[in-house]
């Protein structure tokens, strides 16, 4: 189990580096899809059997797809790849970079000083008990993520109108 | 099973939420911004489900599924908006909507 | 090791089943077409025409392996791969009888989902990298189809899910052990079927290709091996979706006198012969029919199937 | 049948809401139908409970429908709940009743107006708010329906707010009667700090356990709501909004002056009376208000020229008998003289309502005349209400309704006199300056050739109340006249008897003779001065300031223009260039100043808000972690 974290882990930096470097849009969403995969993988291993499968489901099957479709339907040619280059000139990584850097170290030692987690059951927690916190304890805050969904469905519902202007 | 140590979950993560940031701040076509925010979106649902496999909750589980749906809620109008810029624009380069600047 | 050895020879026999049968219901498929359409079919080769896929398979295997020069040749490679490994990871979660299966999941039918929904990039991509406009014509239309049929296939299911209380398939038929979810679930299964159908592109829905409209669709400039693994890639899904609508709504290996792994192959059996059956008599829809039918149809009938059904199972209490 | 209590108020409150929101949509005829038939059912529906109540009286003589509590803070929970008693059930006959027939009137004298659907809708409202302000069972639902009757009086007379001048006289209205408010919310706070509910029963059983008579809590409260009912009703000294109230439409005037508003604050006094009388220098500050009002309304009535305003001061002058008899007790006869008030002022105005627009909008009496022949059923009832109002002896309402009035005062002994010689100076004046009216309007010659008569909608309104204002009155008789006392034994569960235990001023027929003659003797002058004499009217008294001082409602308007309104705008143009606002401006320039630097990092580019937000991030992990 933890070789498959730490190579999970592993795939999906990797991944997620290249996803985010990459100048062809559907090269970027195909690494960004395997970084996900990795990190449903990483829940997995967490011991979220649900939040994997979710992940998948959701992110690698839904949200990048629509991604890819968006892509597609723009289909803008090697002309935009020309462009991305030319934007992505070294000098741009060096602000980003160090600002990066401290957050990181900072993140880092947030990390480090967290008092060690009492007993921590090495079980998994199925869909069985999520859905029991989900409609228990949380069930005004599922209301709202249904409100916000239905929001995002309106928003872009109006938002993808083609008007005339 | 042997149980991952939390902090390398975490710490996970943390570099997906940072290289993440890098995009955001790195790139100027909206599709990669979004798609980056995507990625820092999901590494704060994968701390939620670190911190809630430490302490063995299904609150953290919980809590990335509601991430999950805010990010797909995101990203339907993001994709939205994204359509309506590149119509208006002709180019998805975010620097190019800066009409409203000071 | 002996439940190890059993194992492994449960993966073989899957992994080796599921290809084969692939191969038998190309000539399956196209028996039975003809004998519906009165006409005669393969039936020169071997017996009845029994021995038509191997030659088939002679001729795809040695047939010259190209690669249009415009085309995205990473993707263009991948693409193909991507559903075929998909859907045999699909069969890892189906139990064939008891004790007979892969993986006993207990999120098996997120799993399928999840898998299903990967398959989706095999079309899209393979339509991209293409690089020709009726295949990037098909490959959107086959993302719009699958991110809009995979919200009711997974939707219908829910009242399965309520029922059996679980998400592992094996447990969903153990569930049906008194009476199987075709008849308390009938609307569930008609929306799984139809969904099912939309999700592996075949006909009345297969606009994604359209021979028609798109000349062969997202798969134009295919050719060989990789045109193959599309095809094969197809009936496993035809095997797949039989499967699991055996395994969800027809009660699995469950059944009097015979083994159980019998019945389980008569059932998918069946349910193979009938989608071939609709493949033979209806025509395809148009886009904005397949769209309507299921936003205006299928997804009220599974909301409305869900509240049913949570509602008698908490008034049952 | 009672358990319908709460459709009473509803029933407009709905017709409001569907003329208001969907009215100009709606054809003509729906809008009256709507408007008309909401009031009209309301009416009907009082008038079945008003049956059901006396055939078959609820338990302690009142019913209360709680529909649900309004809000719950801190042991403060007003309900919306509704109280049946003698008093609220009159008037809420009153309000439906008249309500309705000024409501049938106004669909033909409105007819050609654009805002034909917003009149109605105010009128709804304006009806739905005096319904709930008497039937509430506490003050503060009473408070929003006092409210809610001041706002639709200012919708209403500023309703042709295309001339400015209306809208004035609508803002006048408003900010006059706040002047009450204030005074009345004041009372309310003082009554709810010191007794703990706002219930008016529970109220009033708490001031009698607790408070003495003429305890000094119990005179603050009193007053204060006397504030209030004295700007609500147009007394001394908050009277100057009442005449020119008459901008509006002339069926608002009706409304204002007979079933709603200005009677709220007859209403009032009468529902809280035992607060005062435990407050017996504020009930004798009522009486003299009253007695004050009733002789300068008068007065000024004597010499106007516009009809609608003699109408209006004589409104103010009969609001002050209601509070004479108020103010020396006589709760009885106050609301019985609010009934027949109500019937003939509403005649009286509707009448003149039906000369204006016969008229084509002329309002001015002295352009007026010899419309006897041309409008007969107008001037059949215009001299029934006047009659009435002048309290005609045996015949009308208003004599009925005033000689209680008077008798009371009479047998009150020496504390009567003062408020008995009120009375009856202003029954003279009455007679003198309505009569005044009948005169000039319809006798004399014509100057103003009238157009073709009124319609049926209005003429059965006014026939209506003709037959009201002449046997509304007989339902109370004095002792010497039959001795009815259906109306006193009617409101007597809720209003004390009127105590006849001191010796009167003088002997019975002396009283009778002045009371009878005065009004009489007031026609009689009228008749000489502009009937058979016309024209002396100035001339011949040789008053002409005294005039002037009259005409202006004894300068009261001067007075607080030079008390209240100069000496604002003086200070406020002394101020307007003071330090505060330099104060202010140097703040306005510097976040100017702070824009111009601040906008310089709205540069529009996206990365940058990104970078912004990643390095406020890193500092503030920063400080977290370093603390």
């Amino acid at each position: 189990m933890t070789v498959i974290f730490y190579l999970s882990a592993i795939i999906a930096v990797a991944a997620t580096f290249l996803a985010i470097t990459r100048t062809n849009a559907v090269h970027a969403l195909l690494y960004l899809a395997v970084s996900l995969l990795a990190v449903a993988m990483v829940l997995f291993t967490l011991g979220a059997p649900f939040a994997a499968a979710l992940e998948i489901v959701i992110y690698a099957g839904a949200i990048v797809v629509l991604f890819v479709f968006v892509v597609m339907m723009l289909n803008q040619g090697t002309a935009t790849i020309r462009r991305e280059r030319a934007y992505l000139t070294p000098s741009m990584w060096i602000v980003p970079g160090l600002l990066t850097l401290v957050l990181f170290a900072e993140l880092v030692c947030v990390v480090a000083w967290v008092p060690e987690a009492a007993g921590a059951p090495a079980e998994a927690i199925g869909p069985k008990a999520v859905g029991m916190a989900l409609f228990g304890p949380y069930a005004i805050a599922v209301e709202m993520a249904s409100l916000l969904l239905l929001a995002g469905l309106i928003g872009a519902f109006h938002l993808g109108r083609r008007d005339e202007e | 099973m042997t149980p991952i140590a939390p902090e390398h979950a975490v710490a996970l993560a943390a570099v997906l939420f940072l290289l993440g940031l890098i995009g955001v701040l790195v790139r100027r076509n909206a599709i990669f911004v979004l798609m980056s925010l995507e990625i820092m979106i999901n590494a704060t649902g994968l701390a939620f489900v670190a911190a809630g496999a430490a302490w063995g909750q299904p609150d953290g589980q919980v809590m990335f599924l509601f991430i999950l749906s805010m990010a797909a809620a995101e990203v339907s109008v993001g994709l939205a908006l994204v359509l309506r810029m590149y119509s208006r624009f002709k180019t998805l380069d975010t620097d190019a909507a800066d009409t409203m600047r000071g | 090791m002996r439940e190890i050895v059993f194992h492994l020879l449960v993966v073989v026999c899957v992994l080796g089943g599921t290809l084969s049968m692939a191969g038998a219901l190309i000539w399956l498929e196209r028996r039975l077409l003809a004998l519906w359409q009165d006409r005669y079919g393969p039936n020169r080769v071997g017996p009845f025409g029994l021995f038509q896929p191997v030659a088939d398979a002679i001729k795809i295997f040695t047939k010259e392996d190209w690669i249009p020069p415009f085309a995205d040749r990473a993707v263009f490679v991948a693409a193909p791969a991507v559903i075929v490994v998909t859907v045999l990871m699909s069969f890892a979660v189906v139990p064939f009888a008891p004790g007979v299966w892969v993986a006993d999941l207990n999120v098996g039918l997120l799993f399928l989902f999840g898998m299903s929904s990967l398959g989706a990039y095999s079309l899209i991509l393979a339509g991209w990298a293409s690089n020709n406009k009726y295949s990037l014509i098909g490959g959107l239309r086959a993302a719009a189809q699958t991110i809009s049929y995979e919200v009711f296939m997974g939707l219908s299911l829910m009242g399965v899910v309520m029922l059996a209380g679980s998400f592992s398939l094996r447990a969903i038929v153990e569930a049906q052990q008194g009476v199987w979810f075709c008849v308390t679930q009938f609307p569930a299964l008609v929306v799984f079927l139809i969904a099912g159908l939309a999700e592996t592109h075949r006909l009345p829905f297969d606009m994604p290709e359209a021979e028609s409209e798109l000349v062969a669709g997202f798969h134009s400039e295919y050719s060989g091996m990789k045109f193959g693994m599309f095809f094969v890639g197809e009936y496993l899904a035809i095997t797949l979706l039989s499967a699991l609508a055996t395994v969800l709504f027809f009660g699995g290996w469950l059944g009097p006198v015979l083994p159980p792994l019998v019945w389980f192959v008569l059932k998918t059996g069946a349910l193979i012969c009938g989608i071939i059956l609709l493949r033979a008599s209806l025509p395809r829809l148009r886009f904005d029919q397949l769209m309507s039918l299921g936003w205006k149809i299928l997804l009220p009938v599974a909301l409305l199937n869900i509240v049913v059904t949570g509602a008698i199972a908490l008034l049952g209490k | 049948m009672l358990h319908l209590l709460w459709l009473i108020p509803s029933l407009p409150l709905a017709g409001f809401l569907v003329l208001a929101l969907a009215g100009r949509r709606l054809p003509r005829a729906l809008v009256s139908i709507v408007g008309v038939g909401s009031v009209g059912l309301s009416a009907l529906l009082s008038l079945l409970i008003a049956r059901e109540f006396v055939v078959r009286a609820p338990e302690g003589d009142a019913f209360v429908q709680t529909l649900w509590v309004w809000m719950n803070v801190g042991g403060f929970a007003p309900s919306i709940g509704f109280r049946l008693d003698a008093l609220s059930l009159l008037m809420t006959l009153v309000v439906t009743c008249v309500g309705f027939l000024i409501h049938l009137y106004s669909t033909e004298y409105m007819r050609d107006d654009e805002g034909f659907s917003r009149f109605f809708a105010y009128m709804n409202l304006f009806v739905a708010m005096m319904l709930a302000l008497v039937l509430a069972d506490n003050l503060v639902l009473l408070y929003l329906g006092w409210e809610g009757v001041g706002l639709c009086s200012y919708l209403l007379i500023g309703f042709w707010s295309r001339d400015p001048a209306n809208d004035a006289a609508a803002r006048k209205a408003f900010i006059v009667t706040r002047v009450g408010d204030a005074a009345m919310a004041i009372g309310l706070f003082i009554l709810f700090t010191q007794l703990g509910t706002l219930d008016i029963q529970d109220l009033m059983q708490r001031a009698v356990r607790e408070w003495p008579v003429g305890s000094g809590v119990a005179v603050a409260a009193a007053a204060l709501l006397l504030g209030g009912a004295v700007g609500k009703s147009a007394q001394l000294p908050l009277q100057t909004w009442l005449p020119d109230a008459m901008a509006g439409p002339t069926p608002v005037s009706a409304l204002i002056h007979a079933a709603t508003m200005v009677t709220a604050g007859v209403y009032l006094i009468a529902r809280t009376n035992v607060l005062f009388t435990l407050a017996p220098s504020v009930q004798a500050l009522v009486m003299v208000v009253g007695a004050l009002t009733l002789l300068l309304a008068g007065c000024s009535a004597l010499v106007q020229t516009d009809i609608k305003r003699v109408l209006a001061y004589s409104t103010i002058s009969q609001i002050g008998y209601m509070f004479l008899a108020l103010g020396i007790g006589a709760w009885q006869a106050a609301m019985f003289h609010f009934m027949t008030h109500a019937f003939f002022k509403a005649l009286l105005f509707l009448a003149a309502g039906a000369v204006i627009v016969s008229l084509h909008h002329e309002q001015d009496m002295f352009k007026m005349g010899g419309l006897r022949k041309q409008l007969p059923t107008t001037f059949w009832t215009f001299l029934i209400g006047a009659a009435a109002l002048s309290a005609l002896p045996l015949v009308t309402a208003g004599y009925y309704s005033k000689d209680a009035i008077l008798h009371h005062a009479w047998s009150l002994g020496r504390a009567g006199l003062v408020p008995w010689t009120a009375g009856v100076l202003g029954a003279f004046l009455t007679g003198l300056y309505t009569f005044r009216m009948v005169f000039l309007v319809f006798f004399g010659e014509a100057k103003t050739k009238a157009r073709h008569g009124p319609g049926f909608a209005i003429h059965l309104p006014l026939v209506l109340l003709g037959a009201l204002s002449i046997f509304g009155g007989f339902v109370e008789t004095p002792e010497s006249l039959g001795h009815v006392t259906v109306f006193g034994r009617f409101v007597g569960t809720i209003l004390p008897e009127a105590g006849t235990a001191h010796a009167a001023l003088g002997p019975e027929w002396l009283f009778h003779a002045a009371a009878v003659g005065l009004p009489l003797l007031g026609i009689a002058l009228a008749c000489w001065f502009y009937l058979l004499r016309p024209r002396t009217e100035t001339a011949g008294l040789g008053l002409d300031s005294l005039r002037r001082f009259w005409f202006s409602g004894w300068g009261f308007d001067w007075v607080y223009d030079l008390l209240f309104v100069k000496p604002f705008v003086t200070i406020a143009r002394l101020n307007r260039s003071d330090a505060v606002d330099w104060f202010y401006r140097v703040v306005a320039d510097l976040s100017v100043g702070l824009h111009l630097v601040l906008r310089l990092t709205q540069s529009g580019r996206l990365r940058r808000y990104a970078s912004g937000i990643a390095l406020g991030a890193a500092i503030i992990l920063a400080i977290v972690e370093l603390r």
